[in-house]
């Protein structure tokens, strides 16, 4: 075996209340792809970003190509050819594609201070070649889809292999888990490109995907690494139970938890609603009923949802809620009917990550919590205690800032936030396991059904196919902001995922 | 997704990271650095000007101190929303107007249609700024003229002198001969908002619009009217600090506070307070303009030459703010 | 706060020894020709007798200006301070008056005053109130002004800061000359708040809007006027007059010059000098305030119109230290406000 | 891959390149109404419609208004706010703000009238000294940023003691005395006029050029923009926050010091208060041209939209004869009106409005 090109040794990272890193020890080859799975809080984004700089560890050591290193940031790790590929929030929105890939590094695109936008475009595009991406160089960075942001990352950090003499690691931390299918084979299929001259990384909470790109596979569990695994020698479902250490019974949909809900009352009603990306769109949800919505990028289900919610404007149609009519309003008025909505974009949408995990929590139904308009702290910390430990939810405190838990148990404390609601009627789920990991994922699959076993209508919209089948009962198909049909996804006849994607295309 | 993106990490709270025991000191350190330093420059400029420590002198300034108080913890409501106040100084010199008119016809009562129109003002601007999405800066720089307009005209473009000033006498005198009740009425103020900020939702809800407006609107808060309610709050301090004046100045004047709105907004970032919104509170804005109002008047009276006293106000007001801000918190990048 | 004038200094006047004398100048800025030389003229007074004044500046901010008077008036000592006041506007003389009767100083106010506030109810330390009758001056440059255009033709006016009694006194003496000549049309009327540089804005768009018409400046100080000459110089317009108030020596310099008609001196170094000396003599007891009749307490002080003829004798002012000698402190009085 | 991601239509040349992609609205799904997206956008069309309107109006209520001396007017007026906003924008575009304007001025009006031919110093530098008080006006600059980036305090604050502290040097080298302005070439720039416009108009029109190209094709200009973004995303990039932040800075400060020259050569004397009123004018008008407070958004064109809508509304209400005790309030119902009407049929596509 070759020497390692990045190896790091006893890496320690301690926040307070948690260790973050506890002594993590492994080492990247050349050439090499390497995998790191582990649950949502298991260090794995505190270790990348103290290979790029971002975090300074407590104690280890970090050594690229043998020399111990200090990291001082990601422009110092890059200049020792370590790279990173972060979330979309990691481009700036109002400059260009091309600006933003060359940000900070752009080289003969600006010539004694002058910028050439020509040579930016060139430069930019050539980023964007080695990635097979026609994303224009020179459109504004906001106007981008989540996929095509995500592909500009890969194209920006690609820009470290002309910086260095070596080869170089990149770093890439969930680069899947917004991405559709054919971004991600287009990912794939650049990062087998990029093991003839660099290593990589790979972060992912979707196991097949880890053993299908990855030469070797570290599992992480409290900081530390747990097992390193070769995934020719394993399966998802070995991954699965190494990761969590219990063991995924049942048969693949898990389904045997959902409830029949047949005879019960029409919750939501929706006739002819139409928005800026949907027209005419109808479809019912039964109390106790998981309606899931499919649909590829610009079917316009997103709109539904967020218009059902009052988050956008619609322009038209008739919605009855319990038979009621419903006014699509604003959020505060679903909210005071009775109906929830937990956003895909958790962090900027979903959580106020400075606040704490109690007012995080409590926020939608404050009103349980406060007498007259008196706030009632005592009643408030019990009732977050109850959620906290009836969800699980991983905290040091119910008033440690929300914005530092791993984002399973972010999500977690969404879902409570609606879930302290008796009366909570309709709940919204815009893509509720993003980036969750395995465990934390289950634990959300089983408060949908437990929601819905209570007597909640739920709509679902969801990462994947499979996930929607298994916790639908019926799943609304929308192509071009039309619902084309409705397939029924009842317990033990689960249908194929073919059958629905056909429909969607 | 992964939930902590780079943003999360940059933050310059990461940078001075210690182990826990000496990181609460700190903290604790910086949360009354606001008050160690108005010490600090008490004490320095007393050194020059022994006179600024007496008794007689401290009541001066609290009495200096209350309007200024009470407008900048009404904008601090704003602030924390994450939007701006502009009209305030001019909101003010309209309610000084108005006071100065009416107390013939109303006497000490004054204070409660003046103070309920100017909420009125403040919420109208608010509104205006919600329904029609223009941006606070604009709406309350159109509302600084407004007011300050119908002020010339109310007042007929000339100070109106209230003869019967002992109908405000309660606003400007000493209670037990030497507590200023300006300082007390301020104090009450601060009081009662903190208490409804802290003891009612309001305050959350004002912190989460200031810290992340889309998610507070998705989590069913009442968004826009807990902005409009900020700007009524807004509107009503500078009602309350227009009847202050009144009391001090004996007259009302269109022009009357105009001069206050800059002090109070670096008031309220001296406190501490973010000026992108979200983190801060009213208890650092009081301190934060006691500071204030100190190197207001502190500075001419150690006898610096001229061209020097602005230098001098200048260089101190950068000091004492580099030292009083909690960087952990407040997003120092604007 | 005391609401009326019961000093709660003894009323007997003064018995300071002149060494135990503060004394302190007030004005908004030093950063106009006009004020400046007021505090230079209170500063040569001070010398004269030994002392030194204390400078104080609030930049035309009302609030500040309270805040430092209250503030110098907390320390100890102060029945023997001596203020000499520029209160920013009319408002801020009663709780000036009020503030410095509380301390027990004494007190010399000019320019603003509400009509209704007079040093003589009961105040015995408020030794006078010195203004120049603003409806005169007005009036004395519009008059230059009308004569050097022939006696006809269109007039544009630049106010002050509208709620100044300054302002309104002085564009009431431009009333007054315009009814005596009916031939003289005013063309328009607008603020520029004293301003040299919003002055010249302002003069260019009304040059835009009477063109030709315009015939004269009239304008309610020598900052505005000169703005409005240079907005004539940048539009090639010639033999137009422009008057202002003030007599500042760039003024001044442009009467020498022929770019400007007239303007009316307010006497600054005088000023300065004046107020601190009336309050020297009443702090040493050589001027009994109360001996003082009400028509010297609150007075005009004489003005006199500059134009090319005698604009050389002013342009060098100087203080001529015998009006400053307790005995002659009034000579310049020409006659009670109203 | 087992677990089929949400289906794409073109599923079978997965690997293969996507379709070009432009901005515009397809391409914008995925994100809630509310985002800042292209808010400035609207601001500017907003405002710029507002302009339109209100040269309408004016013109049919006035016929001055619409005669060639008052558009010659107008750009006179305009000048002086014009490149002093020009600079102001580069600290908006940063998400920053600056209160040292009228102290920079200040200081550098008593500057370069003490430095040209004046009656109070022996000095005759001319063109030397206009770029001495040009460089003075970035020196002031470099101050704020320095401060604001060293200390890491908001720039509200810096930039309030630097505005004390130019006063402070403005008062001092003013010392009693006005220095008037005796230099031929400069008083020149107010008075000449070439094709009808004053020299002081020509060099606005330079400056806002100059401030264009900077934005357009500098460092300090681009990355601007990216910290006004995201200013944590621009270091995680590598760029050199501090310092191009402190550089823009600069780049105001020598458009003040510009404009405090421009305006010398119109008072034709070094004047304290040269600046009085300009700081608040200017921020308005970036602001009201869609130079937004939050940062990155704007620019010098969209700025100088606002100028315009300033100036010509004060222009416009003194010819329509509106009385002066009245113009300040209809001044600021105008702006809010005109820029609340121009976004009214767009409002619900709004981001989030601070
Ligand atoms: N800035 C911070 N302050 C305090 N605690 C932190 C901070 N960043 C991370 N942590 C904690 O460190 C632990 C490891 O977090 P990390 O983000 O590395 O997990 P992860 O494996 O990437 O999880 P996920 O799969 O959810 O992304 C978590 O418990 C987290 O709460
Ligand atoms: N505010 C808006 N203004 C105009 N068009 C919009 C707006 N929001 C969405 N659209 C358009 O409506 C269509 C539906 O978008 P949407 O994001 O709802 O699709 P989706 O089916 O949810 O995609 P995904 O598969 O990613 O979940 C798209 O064409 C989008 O561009
Ligand atoms: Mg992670
Ligand atoms: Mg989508």
């Amino acid at each position: 075996m070759s020497d390692p090109v990045l190896s790091v040794e006893g890496l320690t990272k301690r926040y307070p209340g948690v260790t973050a890193l506890d002594g993590m020890s492994f080492e990247v080859r050349p050439h090499e792809v390497v995998g790191l799975i582990g649950e949502n809080g298991a260090g794995k984004s505190t270790l990348l970003k103290s290979l790029v700089g971002l975090v300074t560890p407590d104690a280890g050591t970090i050594r690229v190509r043998g020399e111990a290193v200090r990291l001082r940031g990601v422009a110092h790790a890059g200049s020792v050819g370590i790279g990173m590929v972060f979330q979309e929030q990691s481009l700036v929105p109002n400059l260009t594609v091309a600006e933003n890939i060359l940000l900070g590094a752009e080289r003969s695109a600006v010539r004694g201070g002058i910028y050439r936008w020509r040579a930016m475009k060139t430069l930019a595009q050539e980023q964007l070649d080695k990635i097979g991406s026609r994303i224009d160089p020179g459109a504004r960075t906001d106007t981008l889809t989540f996929a095509q942001r995500q592909m500009v990352e890969v194209a920006k950090v690609l820009t470290i292999e002309e910086r260095i003499t070596g080869e170089p690691v990149v770093l890439l931390d969930e680069p899947t888990s917004v991405l559709e299918r054919d971004e991600i084979a287009t990912l794939f299929a650049q990062i087998e490109r990029l093991r003839r001259r660099a290593s990589v990384v790979f972060v992912s909470h979707r196991l097949d995907e880890v053993l299908e790109v990855s030469d070797r596979v570290y599992v992480l569990r409290n900081g530390q690494v747990v097992a390193e695994v070769d995934p020719s020698a394993v399966d998802a479902t070995d991954l699965h139970h190494l990761l969590i250490g219990r063991e995924s019974g049942g048969s693949h949909y898990h389904d045997e938890a959902q409830r029949e809900c047949d005879g019960a009352p029409v919750r939501l009603r929706v006739e002819n609603l139409s928005t800026a990306g949907c027209t005419k769109v109808s479809f019912e949800v039964r109390a106790g009923e998981v309606v899931g919505v499919a649909g590829v990028q610009g079917s316009g289900r997103e709109d539904v949802c967020r218009a059902l919610f009052g988050a956008i404007r619609s322009s038209g149609g008739r919605v009855t809620l319990d038979d009621q009519p419903f006014r699509l309003g604003s959020p505060r008025s679903a909210v005071r009917s009775g109906v929830g909505y937990v956003p895909s974009e958790r962090r900027t949408d979903g959580i106020i990550p400075p606040m704490s995990v109690a007012e995080n929590l409590s926020m939608a139904h404050v009103g349980e919590v406060c007498s007259g308009p008196v706030l009632q702290v005592k009643r408030e910390r019990g009732l977050v205690d109850h959620w906290v430990r009836r969800l699980g939810i991983k905290t040091p405190s119910p008033d440690t800032a929300i914005g530092t838990l791993s984002g399973g148990n972010q999500q977690k404390v969404v879902l409570a936030r609606w879930m302290i609601d008796d009366d909570l009627r309709l709940l919204i789920l815009d893509h509720p396991t993003r980036g969750l990991d395995v465990g934390a994922k289950s634990d959300v699959y089983a408060l949908i059904r437990d929601l819905a076993a209570a007597g909640c209508a739920v709509l679902l919209l969801s990462d994947t196919l499979e996930e929607m089948i298994a916790l639908s009962h019926r799943v609304v198909v929308m192509k071009d902001g039309e619902v084309v049909t409705t397939v029924e996804t009842p317990k033990g006849a689960k249908p194929d995922p073919v059958v629905i994607l056909e429909e969607m295309v | 997704m992964s939930t902590d993106t780079a943003p999360e990490v940059a933050r310059p709270s990461e940078a001075p990271r210690q182990p826990d025991g000496s990181s609460r000191v700190r903290r604790e350190l910086v949360r009354f650095m606001p008050l160690i330093i108005l010490a600090v420059l008490l004490v320095l400029l007393s050194l020059r000007n022994p006179d600024l420590l007496t008794q007689r002198s401290l009541t001066t300034m609290a009495d200096s101190a209350a309007p200024l108080m009470v407008l900048a913890v009404g904008i601090t409501v704003v602030i924390l929303c994450g939007g701006i106040d502009l009209s305030i100084g001019a909101l003010a010199s309209f309610a000084s107007v108005l006071t100065a008119l009416w107390v013939p016809s109303m006497s000490g009562a004054v204070v409660v249609p003046v103070v309920l129109v100017c909420a009125l003002a403040g919420v109208v601007q608010g509104w205006i700024h919600i329904a029609a999405r223009v941006p606070s800066f604009i709406v309350t720089l159109g509302g600084m003229s407004l007011w300050t307009g119908l002020a010339l005209a109310f007042s007929g473009a000339s100070t109106v002198a209230v003869t019967d000033i002992a109908a405000l006498r309660w606003a400007f005198t000493r209670i037990g001969g030497t507590v200023p009740s300006a300082l007390v009425i301020a104090l009450g103020v601060v009081v009662v908002l903190g208490a409804v900020m802290r003891f009612t939702p309001f305050g959350r809800w004002v912190a989460s619009v200031g810290h992340a407006e889309p998610a507070a609107r998705l989590a069913g808060l009442p968004v826009s009217m807990v902005k409009i309610a900020a700007f009524g709050v807004s509107g009503a301090c500078a009602g309350l600090a227009g009847v202050l004046l009144v009391a001090r100045t004996f007259s009302g004047a269109p022009t009357l506070g105009e001069s206050l709105l800059l002090p109070a907004v670096a008031a309220v970032i001296v406190g501490g307070t973010a000026i992108t919104g979200g983190h801060g509170g009213l208890f650092r804005t009081v301190v934060g303009a006691l500071i204030v109002v100190l190197l207001r008047t502190g500075l001419s009276l150690i006898g610096v030459d001229a061209g020097f006293e602005p230098i001098f106000y200048g260089v101190l007001i950068i000091i004492a703010v580099s030292v009083t801000i909690d960087r952990s918190k407040v997003a120092v990048l604007k | 706060a005391d609401d009326s004038g019961t000093s709660s200094a003894s009323g007997d006047g003064g018995s300071c020894s002149p060494e135990d004398i503060t004394l302190i100048g007030q004005v908004r800025n030093q950063t106009n020709p006009y004020e400046a030389a007021w505090l230079a003229g209170g500063d040569e007074f001070a010398e004269s007798v030994g002392l030194e004044q204390q400078h104080l500046t609030y930049d035309g901010d009302s609030q500040r200006q309270q805040e430092q008077i209250r503030q110098a008036l907390a320390g100890s000592g102060m029945e023997c301070a001596v203020l000499n006041v520029l209160p920013n506007g009319d408002s801020d003389t009663a709780p000036i008056v009020a503030a410095a009767d509380e301390a027990g100083a004494f007190l010399v106010t000019q320019w603003n005053k509400p009509a209704d506030l007079n040093p003589w109810d009961g105040y015995d330390r408020w030794v006078s109130h010195i203004t120049y009758d603003g409806e005169e001056s007005g009036y004395l440059i519009a008059k230059a002004l009308i004569e050097q255009m022939g006696g006809s033709g269109g007039i544009i006016a630049l106010q002050g800061i509208l709620d100044t009694s300054a302002a309104q006194d002085r564009f009431a003496g431009l009333q007054r000359a315009l009814s005596e000549h009916p031939e003289v049309e005013l063309l328009d009327e607008q603020t520029a708040g004293f301003d040299r540089a919003e002055a010249l804005n302002v003069t260019r768009t009304l040059l835009t809007a009477h063109g030709e018409h315009v015939g004269g400046v009239w304008a309610a100080n020598d900052d505005m006027a000169l703005g409005a000459v240079q907005a004539l110089e940048a539009a090639g317009i010639t033999g137009v007059g422009v008057v202002g108030i003030d007599a500042v020596p760039e003024a001044i310099a442009a009467i020498e010059a022929g770019t400007m008609t007239a303007t009316v001196s307010s006497d600054g170094p005088w000023q300065g000098a004046i107020g601190l000396a009336m309050g020297y003599c009443a702090a040493t007891g050589e001027l009994d305030v109360a001996d003082v009749a009400n028509d010297d307490r609150a007075f005009f002080a004489e003005q006199f119109l500059i134009d090319q003829t005698n604009a050389a004798e002013f342009a060098e002012p100087e203080l001529n230290m015998d009006d400053f000698e307790c005995g002659s402190l009034f000579d310049r009085a020409t006659g009670p406000i109203g | 891959m087992s677990s089929p991601d949400t289906a794409q239509p073109r599923a079978a040349d997965a690997a293969g390149p996507a379709p070009p992609l432009g901005p515009g609205p397809a391409a914008s799904g995925g994100r809630l109404v509310w985002r800042p997206r292209g808010t400035d956008a609207v601001q500017t069309t907003a405002s710029l419609a507002a302009l339109v309107l209100m040269i309408l109006v004016f013109s049919v209520l006035d016929a001055q208004f619409r005669s060639w001396d008052n558009v010659v007017a107008v750009v006179d007026a305009a000048a002086v706010l014009a490149v002093v906003t020009v600079g102001l924008t580069f600290v908006l575009l940063l998400g920053a703000i600056d209160l040292s304007v009228e102290g920079v001025i200040g200081a550098c009006a008593l500057t370069v009238a003490l430095l040209v031919a004046n009656s109070r110093t022996g000095l005759d530098l001319g063109v030397l000294g206009v770029a001495a008080t040009v460089a003075l006006g970035a020196a002031f600059g470099l101050l704020s940023g320095v401060l604001s980036t060293r200390l890491r305090i908001p720039s509200f604050l810096t930039t309030l003691g630097v505005y004390a502290i130019g006063l402070g040097v403005a008062t001092i080298l003013f010392s009693g005395e006005r220095p008037i302005v005796e230099d031929p070439w400069l008083g020149d720039w107010a008075s000449s006029r070439f094709l009808g416009f004053t020299i002081v108009s020509w060099v606005a029109a330079g400056a806002i050029l100059v401030g264009w190209l900077i934005q357009r094709y500098t460092r300090v200009g681009r990355y601007a923009y990216a910290i006004g973004g995201a200013e944590d995303i621009a270091r995680l990039s590598g760029v050199p926050v501090a310092r191009y932040k402190t550089a823009a800075f600069a780049v105001a400060g020598a458009f003040y010091g510009l404009g405090a020259v421009m305006a010398t050569s119109q008072l034709g004397s070094g004047v304290v208060q040269a600046g009085s009123g300009l700081n608040f004018s200017a921020i308005a008008a970036a602001v009201i041209g869609g130079t937004l407070l939050v940062g990155g958004r704007g620019g010098v064109l969209q700025s100088m939209i606002g100028v315009l809508v300033l100036t010509v509304l004060q222009n416009g209400l003194i010819l329509a004869g509106v009385s002066p005790y009245a113009q300040q309030a209809v001044q600021g119902v105008i702006v809010v009106v005109a820029v609340a009407a121009a976004t009214w049929p767009v409002r619900h596509r709004l981001g989030v409005v601070k």
